[in-house]
């Protein structure tokens, strides 16, 4: 019952930690956490043992946004085209990406080629202007993220150089 | 109708162009900068481009990235929003000739309209009542004091060559006036090495009103009557409404018709406001905005009309179809600009929303991309969220101001919500009895922030 | 007007009866049950109480616990919402005996109205059109081929002592009557031991239209025209329109004129439905309903008026206060009932709401208390949201639907928000061609379900 | 960059917790962390001891809702009223507790009274019925929470019986 009127603070839904322990009884697992939306929960029941090494794995569309409304999809973060190895090469513009010079001739690189610093690696066209896109340093390309005459938006990650 | 619509804006109002374009079927691109690419009108977006960090100046001021966004996208229009580009003459020319259509009015249009000089030059040509002020310098206290009897007192002297107040002087008759003015030239002359000043009619008290008005480059112009955004703080409007409870029907009748008069003398074409100083009776020139405004809900609510909806049928070569008479205003309706701002001091409150519930049910509109999980991002202005309320009549729509006040949680940072109760509580307010320098008296007070029913 | 409203009901419609309070300036009472103890409404109130156990009977249904509660609350108006206590004659004598205001009709009114034998006698005496049939049971095939020749076919034989569609036969013409009346007699016996039946013409394609009424008792009336309710699964209403794109315009002059006549002459109360068969431009009283509808605020959303706020006026003692004359309807809505229901076989779908985003923009209201976290409890009916949209026709209230539909996420318990999105695409509902077996008959095609859009 | 759309799995479900409990089993790992743009999930198992009882403490307003409308103040849970004792007696109904038979007489029990099963313990009077609440059990009576002529609602605890 209330009568007039405070402010009351954020908790945990006992029930929800109820139900979560239920479950590590079931699984008879020793700890289970879960974030959504600004909200986190983390229950365990602990015994001694030392904690073995986490294995994390994220999966390809793990940026995707917790909300996506019906109908659409969620907006890729550019990072999640992630691969946020030092060696990624990003795009530095919106555009067009060309991997050769002109069509039906070679590319200018190809994965495994070695590169030196300042060599041209592809084109990104943006307003009728043909962005050269060089490396950064030498390296090896050991991957090529982006498809001729592809779309690319600023952040997404055109090669690797290793 | 245009297949693909481009926004190359923001926030609110880049989800509010959104809703007007999947209302009319028509498919969206967003453009975002990283920070926003978990902002609610892009992952609604058909299709969405990063097109830079987060600095505007890289992103949504990047011409040649929205350009290429709209390119890549086979965008065949682009909405510029409000802010940004959306006043910019050039960029409206570049979308034409890379073969977009820009969904605002002419350039030349935006143009004379940015540049207050001009713009009060050609409202006056126009026909549009400006502040009555000596065209051009005065050389000596004598012809100031001509000047003003034209005029009436209290008048401002102003640089010719100014700006920021340096050598404003205010004179509220010939002795102070003539006492003053020989002060008035010296402050000039040391601050711009010129000594040239002019006179002005000095308003005290006016109110902010601004006409909003609709043109289809045909010919055919209508108004929407006025909106009263007399609440402000620094400049910036924080609670608009429409009628204003203190325009004179006399007045609102003739400013009206000038307004309209004047846009079809230009041609002019999409949405426009003219906004206006009135007091006493008289309207008189502030600025013509050559776009949408933030405030432009509160006209839909009374008019039945989507203003957006007009701005896509306009730039797409419809013609208005509808004449003056056509149009139908009824009942009141307010906007609260609610600005991840505390509401004590305006210090600006970025971060993650741990919670939300907005307001519903009937007469109450929300326009907001806030949810629960989303992270206010620190590099854009503060409005997070307008709550746009309607009513039969004034005190209806104030009553349920209120409500929807009470309703609204918005958790996890700190917004201007408590100062908007504050206000829906204010008698003067209620009466409808303020201008332009009310809301910052009342602050100054403290007035206003104290406390009400224990919600504080 | 009442100082403090006890609203004995829950879920949405409990805070659409509080939002109405709210913008009255009426403090609020919310009854609830264990089970609802988090819930909006509890929550936005002023005050709260707890009166029982999850199950209605001991909750919601309890009339000691709801009376005790507007007692220990100071309450000075009880407000039953729909359903639950909402349609109890005794419950509204009750209320009124422990000196608290009952919000809805008399309860002579309520009574009669709530037995459907009683309920049709007293609509053709009131001159209420109603399904033509034989008056009282028929003894031989003969005199059933005399009266289907005055009702004209198909008609259907019923039982008298019946229900449950028991000794029930269609029969197209004499022939078909005269071979089947035999049988209906048999089944009849054998299922209620009394082998009576009579006649009534059978509608094969009727569509639900239903008229809003308002009347203060005090012999003013004024009807705010039509609902359509056809689209039904289960004689449960799916989604509401209004205007109907069915109904003939003589007709809707007709019946609104009739409903009005027979409720002034009842001397009617508050708001009521009235519930007709539409068919071959004849309409055929089903019901009235003595309360509030569910699809009420598509009524708000093209007459400007606030049936629950009426409701208040009129069992404060306050006269209508207008004609209709006055009474201006404009533009279309739809209502989407949005149950916690799969989609796929309405498998009821309660649980916790881990994620939760509401559409907003022009034209759209909510009317719902999920949030973030809310726990949607399993005790009672599926209702978590009305979708209500308005447009200036029907063409454009139906894009704004799907583009609002579009925007709705409610994570974490399974919705019939696909239902809808199918519905909103659907080419025959666009076309506004459907009765009230339409739904049933698209679904068992599983068309509707069919994929679109990528959506499924 | 997003071209068209699909709708992304929710999350949290007891059957993903149970599933990757499997695979602790199958891969022999203890952790497994899943994150996923605003959702994430992480389970362990601790191997060796047997699993002590869940530690599992409720805040005090652990039934406060999480949201708090402006203006408003959120209501209370019953069960919050709290005292999850077995021996809280509490509230078959609502209306107003009498501690005595009349204004001015003793109350029927006060703290540290040892009280008799069926024994009259308060009167909770609802539509001017007197309804005497009894003691459920003999014990002593080492609480009282409602005072008297004070307004109770179903749930709420009226006193502790130990």
């Amino acid at each position: 019952m209330k009568f007039g009127g405070s402010r009351p603070r954020l908790a945990p839904d006992p029930d929800l930690i109820r139900s979560l322990a239920k479950l590590l009884d079931e699984t008879g697992l020793s700890e289970i956490e879960y974030e959504a939306g600004g909200q986190r929960i983390h229950v365990a029941r602990h015994v001694t043992a030392p904690a073995a090494p986490v294995a994390s794995a994220t999966p390809p569309d793990a940026e995707k946004p917790a909300i996506a409304p019906a109908g659409t999809n969620g907006a890729t973060h550019p990072a999640a085209n992630g691969h946020d190895d030092p060696g990624t090469l990003k795009a530095p513009l919106v555009g067009i990406a060309y991997l050769a010079a002109e069509p039906g001739q070679p590319p200018y690189v190809r994965v495994g080629d070695a590169v030196a610093e300042g060599q041209t690696l592809l084109i990104i066209e943006a307003m009728k202007v043909m962005n050269q896109i060089r490396a950064p340093r030498a390296g090896r390309v050991t991957r090529v993220y982006v498809g001729d005459s592809e779309p690319v938006e600023y952040g997404s990650a055109l090669m690797l150089i290793e | 109708m245009f297949e693909k619509v481009l926004i190359a804006n923001r926030g609110e109002i880049a989800l509010r162009i959104h809703r007007a374009c999947r209302d009319m079927g028509i498919k969206t691109v967003a453009v975002h900068s990283t920070a926003d690419a978990n902002a609610m009108n892009v992952r609604l977006a058909d299709e969405s481009v990063c097109i830079g960090p987060p600095p505007a100046r890289q992103s949504y001021l990047n011409i040649p990235a929205i350009l290429s966004a709209a390119t890549i996208t086979g965008a065949d229009a682009i909405h510029p929003g409000i802010g940004f580009l959306s006043e910019n003459a050039d960029f409206a020319e570049v979308v034409a000739e890379h073969g977009f259509t820009f969904i605002g009015p002419k350039p030349e249009h935006i143009r004379v309209m940015g540049d207050k000089v001009h713009a009060k030059a050609a409202a006056k040509e126009l026909g549009i009542p400006t502040l009555p002020g000596s065209d051009g310098a005065l050389r000596t206290a004598d012809e100031a004091v001509a000047a003003a009897k034209a005029i009436g007192y209290p008048v401002l002297l102003k640089a010719v060559s100014g700006g920021g107040g340096r050598g404003m002087k205010l004179a509220r008759d010939a002795a102070e006036l003539r006492a003053l003015f020989p002060l008035a030239q010296a402050e000039t002359q040391a601050a711009f090495a010129d000594d040239s000043v002019y006179l002005e009619r000095f308003l005290d008290r006016p109110r902010h009103i601004e006409i909003q008005l609709l043109g289809d480059g045909k010919g055919s112009v209508v108004h929407l009557s006025e909106r009263d955004c007399s609440l402000q703080r620094l400049h910036q409007k924080v609670l608009e409404e429409t009628p204003s409870p203190g325009l004179d029907e006399a007045a609102r009748q003739k400013i009206t018709g000038i307004a309209v008069r004047a846009l079809e003398t230009l041609g002019y074409q999409s949405a426009g406001t003219i906004e206006f100083l009135y007091q006493d009776g008289e309207l008189s020139f502030i600025e013509m905005n050559t776009r949408l405004q933030v405030e432009h809900p509160i006209t839909e609510m009374v008019s039945g009309i989507d203003l957006v909806r007009e701005q896509l049928r306009i730039a797409a070569g419809a013609p208005l179809g509808y004449r003056q008479s056509d149009i139908r205003l009824r009942g009141h309706a307010i906007e609260c600009r609610i600005n991840a701002e505390r509401a004590e001091d305006f210090r600006p409150s970025p971060g993650r929303i741990s919670e939300y519930h907005a307001p519903g049910g009937p007469g109450v509109r929300v326009d907001s991309g806030l949810y629960q999980g989303y992270e206010v991002p620190p590099y854009y202005d503060s409005l997070i969220s307008k709550l746009v309320i309607y009513g039969g009549d004034r005190p209806e729509c104030l009553m349920r101001l209120r409500r929807a006040l009470e309703e609204y949680v918005i958790g996890g940072i700190d917004t201007t919500i408590p100062l908007h109760q504050r206000l829906a509580d204010n008698a003067e307010f209620q009466a409808g009895a303020y201008d332009i320098g009310w809301l910052e008296r009342v602050l100054a007070d403290g007035d206003v922030t104290r406390c009400r029913r224990g919600s504080c």
